[in-house]
């Protein structure tokens, strides 16, 4: 099914969604994308038809459910804490949904879904003696048990611990495969929505800054705030002149001519490399500087490295770490080749 | 040391609390012997009051339930201009002297108000029947229920009826089969508590119904009449009869409880 | 549509309950003409009682306040085996007819039992005097304020209390810095409710004590003597002081609220 | 001070501390770490006086505060959730602790304490006005004017914003420099316990696994549960012969002698290439294997790598990730250096 949504206008408070304009196509699995309070699960309840719309109309292929209520629309949604019936079996959990839907297509794949989320032992059993991940498996199942148009999934990944998400991702694609539903994924990570979607869009104060393919959007982010988001951490005002760019008395090697852009150069700190002897070569920058901060992050170290009045942002491995005896104020030298510059 | 004189001082405190709200009923429990409890339950008046005081009393508390539900719902569901005042109407009947209770009402239903006029010539009879006994009782029942209801529905999470409405269940199925089977156990708690207070009436009842007597009324008589030995008796039966229905209560709504226990291990 | 007419009946249903609660008190406010007012006010009898009930009432807040204070902060911090029991002792009160309360209390401290004896040789005069009066109006006041201090303390993080000790207050200087300012909101609450839940307590009342006359006893009389008219002035006089007291009571508290209010910004 | 826990000893319902044996130095920056459920919050708890005690001693220098009540031990702490009075200024709050220790050492360096953590223009503000960071520098004024011999530290920085934490280390390092005092933080963050401590201890179920200095515990972990909790999660049963280790029919250098050790070897994830072709040298291991999982981690990618029946865990950026082409069930090679392995 295609979804439309035309010039929505959501105005909650002192939150507001202004002129949201987005096209699923049938089978994408769409991730919505953006930081904390950017208005993606407003946008995820005005679907749903839990939110009063203030303006604007969203279609399913060509039925208008502006103004449906909530159970005519056939669109299915499935919360970060699961939501799942504590006085229902599992089972009756997943049935919820059929009575209401028996006049439509015959009885529905249930024992399909069931074996696909491998859910049989669990059937019997009542939600609080089930552990996040089973949980996360129902509530998917009583989604799809209605053959919904359209799938929503809040933060599907964010509550599960580390080891089930592995699990439920495999789970996801094969039901987005099977049912043939669009699915719409809304997350404040980008991992995630890397790891899960083909097309995406980037949200931002109520407004949707970016709408593309996740890789177009992760390679080639058109506005600061997507960079900012999808990782390029290192942002600089720039001015371009020819294959260079420059900013606080720095030349940068951009290794392409700039036209037509904004005036933004983008470097994404894993593409950095702090050396003690510069390295240099005619496809790569070299900076001499000294670390700034040190902040520690599991894995890794992020290195906040001065180099005139810019301040650049690197990752290194704990081993690299150690083996460069990284300290403040110390001098190193910072070298990123041309073409991990993206230009903006 | 300090910290214990001040424990010290708490649990003596806390002991003359207990100790003053037991000591007095227990006494009254233990004062009339088995035969002179015997004799009293034999009599007439006193199972006929009892039997009165219970059937208006859980009269009342359904009539709370019926009417109460969807007040307690939207308080707990809804935000709305007003909703503090709401509130405030709904707490009225428990700071309300209870004689004052009684007057309002009658002042409404009596014949001194066209509303009383109208209804005696109807041949509705609300003064001095079982009918505006129930209307008192449900009056001062309604806060305790409406109380225990609110905070029912308002622990069963939204989300919960935003999943069953997206999954096509209407507002009206979503209610019935998620709302209400959640909130079950605190609705029960407000029905019993709510007949409670309705039975413990006395000082409404009295000025709209003297007669049929309910069991507080029937004390009170014999009481003025006859002295504390004889009003004690009936005091204990009504107190052993309202304890085995609360029983029986929280017993039937067991069945449904267990589903509730077993989702929240 | 389904939703609405569902939305329809729940709207409906509480308009009646509503108006059930309010209709009668307003038209008992309304019935009585400000000429019948100010002559009922000048009666000796009638502000006699009024004072004596708000005499008696705060009494018996004030005893709650200092007597369960300590209680309610040990059951809102304390997990104990009985504690279960000890919550439904305290709610016990709520429940008891009022007259069976007034019967208890007067079995313990009548002559007809040891303890009322003692106290009459003593000379302490329980029955027909203001002690007694406030002993019952403190026993069905209690539930009411433990509940609300309960939660008062509840609510406030025992965090907080780990940091003050940790800092060097003693438990009790920890309980009158942190603990109690902080729980004092829910605690004035709790000081008016009970008060109220005193003010317009009736059935025990009439038993330990038909003289002196607190307001609602008064109100009875002249009801049973002349009539719903001549009762209808002195129940309006009883309302409208006791909401100029419990209004004060929050003007006051509000100065200490301000604080809360800023904390909670 | 000295503080010496000895042969502690709490019983709480169904869980335990079982013989704690723990000295912290006069100046201490120590840190107890481990996974949450491990005991460290009951640890703390008991240090401060505020859970029952079954056996055991604990000392200050040689002060025995065992069955002192919390306000006699000199202990302070701050909570994670900063547990401001929320009825009092925040110079009210700072100031709170000095009336009870009037008679002891004068009055204290209020004054400096507040121009230190920058909190005079927050003095006449309420706690719900602060932003958390200005919260937990609330906290750490008021425990820390009372001069206590101790500081405990629950999470110092696990309830901040990323962009607070920086902020907040640099003022804990340079509180504990000038305050002198003890400071035991608990976290189950290794890498926050790297960043701000000297020494630290891991505890697992009830009890301390391994004490000692946090580069030590870092790179000699002496237990499966420690090396596994710092990150060495490619941890496997091998038996030893001369300077190899045999493990499902790998041979691995690990480049010395292997005597008297449980028989384990652990390598980091980020110490794993990942590789198209082997990289073969003789202090260098290099095997063929698959893809088994893909995980995204924000700026990386974790990697599980099949070889044989093991499963390694490889850690490699974002942009190596693009670069290799991974995909699971492909084949490439996996090398790492005979010195990154690690002996139990």
């Amino acid at each position: 099914m295609t979804i439309r949504i035309e010039n929505l206008v959501v105005d909650l408070g002192s939150f507001h969604l202004r002129d949201i304009n987005l096209t699923l196509e049938p089978g994408d699995f769409f991730a919505l994308m953006g930081p904390t309070g950017a208005g993606k699960s407003v946008l995820l309840e005005a679907l749903v038809g839990l939110v009063p719309i203030t303006g604007g109309d969203i279609f399913i292929d060509d039925r208008k459910i502006t103004n449906l209520p909530p159970e005519k629309r056939g669109i299915s949604i499935v919360y970060q804490d699961y939501a799942l019936f504590p006085h229902l079996t599992v089972l009756d959990n997943i049935r919820y949904g059929l009575r209401f839907h028996l006049h439509e297509k015959g009885a529905a794949p249930i024992d399909d879904l069931v074996g696909r989320l491998n859910l049989n032992p669990l059937l019997q059993r009542y939600p609080a003696t089930l552990s996040g991940g089973e949980q996360q498996r129902v509530a998917l199942a009583r989604a799809l048990a209605v053959s919904p148009d359209i799938l929503l999934l809040d933060e599907p990944l964010s509550a599960l611990d580390p080891n089930f998400r592995q699990d439920l991702r495999a789970h996801l694609k094969s039901l987005h495969q099977a049912s043939g539903a669009t699915f719409l994924m809304v997350t404040h990570d980008f991992s995630e929505a890397l790891s899960l979607a083909q097309r995406a869009a980037v949200m931002n104060q109520g407004e949707l800054e970016q709408v593309g393919g996740i890789e177009e959007i992760f390679c080639r982010p058109t506005s600061t705030m997507v960079a900012d988001f999808v990782g390029m951490k290192n942002l600089f005002k720039v001015e371009f002149s020819g294959s260079m760019a420059r900013v606080a008395g720095l030349e940068i090697k951009v290794g392409r001519e700039a036209e037509g852009l904004q005036g933004y150069v983008a470097i994404r700190p894993e593409d950095l490399i702090l050396s003690k002897e510069p390295l240099v070569s005619s496809v790569q920058n070299s900076f001499a500087g000294s670390v700034a901060a040190i902040r520690s992050h599991g894995f890794f170290y992020e290195i906040d490295f001065a180099v005139n009045s810019l301040i650049f942002t690197a990752v290194i491995t704990n081993h690299a770490f150690f083996d460069l005896e990284l300290a403040v104020d110390d001098g190193f030298f910072i070298s990123f080749k041309a073409t991990a510059v993206h230009l903006l | 040391m300090r910290k214990e004189s001040f424990l010290w001082f708490a649990l003596a405190s806390s002991f003359i609390v207990l100790v003053f709200i037991t000591v007095p009923l227990l006494r009254m429990l233990s004062a009339p012997s088995l035969a002179s409890l015997w004799e009293t339950i034999c009599e007439p008046d006193v199972y006929r009051s009892i039997w009165l005081s219970l059937y208006t009393g859980i009269s009342a508390a359904l009539i709370c339930f019926v009417f109460g539900t969807p007040l307690a719902y939207l308080l707990a569901r809804s935000q709305f201009r007003g909703k503090k005042i709401v509130e405030a109407i709904v707490d009225l009947p428990i700071v309300i002297p209870h004689p004052v209770v009684g007057i309002a009402l009658l002042g409404l239903v009596g014949k001194n108000f066209w509303l009383g006029r109208v209804m005696q010539e109807l041949g509705i009879r609300i003064v001095g029947s079982p009918s505006g006994i129930i209307m008192v009782m449900t009056f001062v029942g309604l806060p305790f229920y409406l109380q225990a209801a609110k905070e029912g529905f308002a622990s069963v999470s939204p989300r919960l009826e935003h999943v069953s409405r997206s999954l096509g269940a209407s507002m009206f199925a979503t209610f019935i089969g998620i709302t209400f089977p959640l909130a079950w156990r605190s609705i029960l708690s407000g029905i019993i508590m709510c007949c409670a207070r309705a039975i413990s009436e006395f000082g409404a009842v009295v000025i709209i119904a003297y007669h049929p007597m309910i069991a507080p009324v029937l004390m009170f008589e014999r009481f003025q009449s006859f002295g504390l030995r004889y009003s004690q008796p009936v005091a204990v039966w009504l107190i052993v009869v309202c304890l085995l229905l609360f029983i029986s209560l929280r017993l039937v709504g067991r069945s449904s409880k267990k589903i509730n226990i077993g989702s929240r291990r």
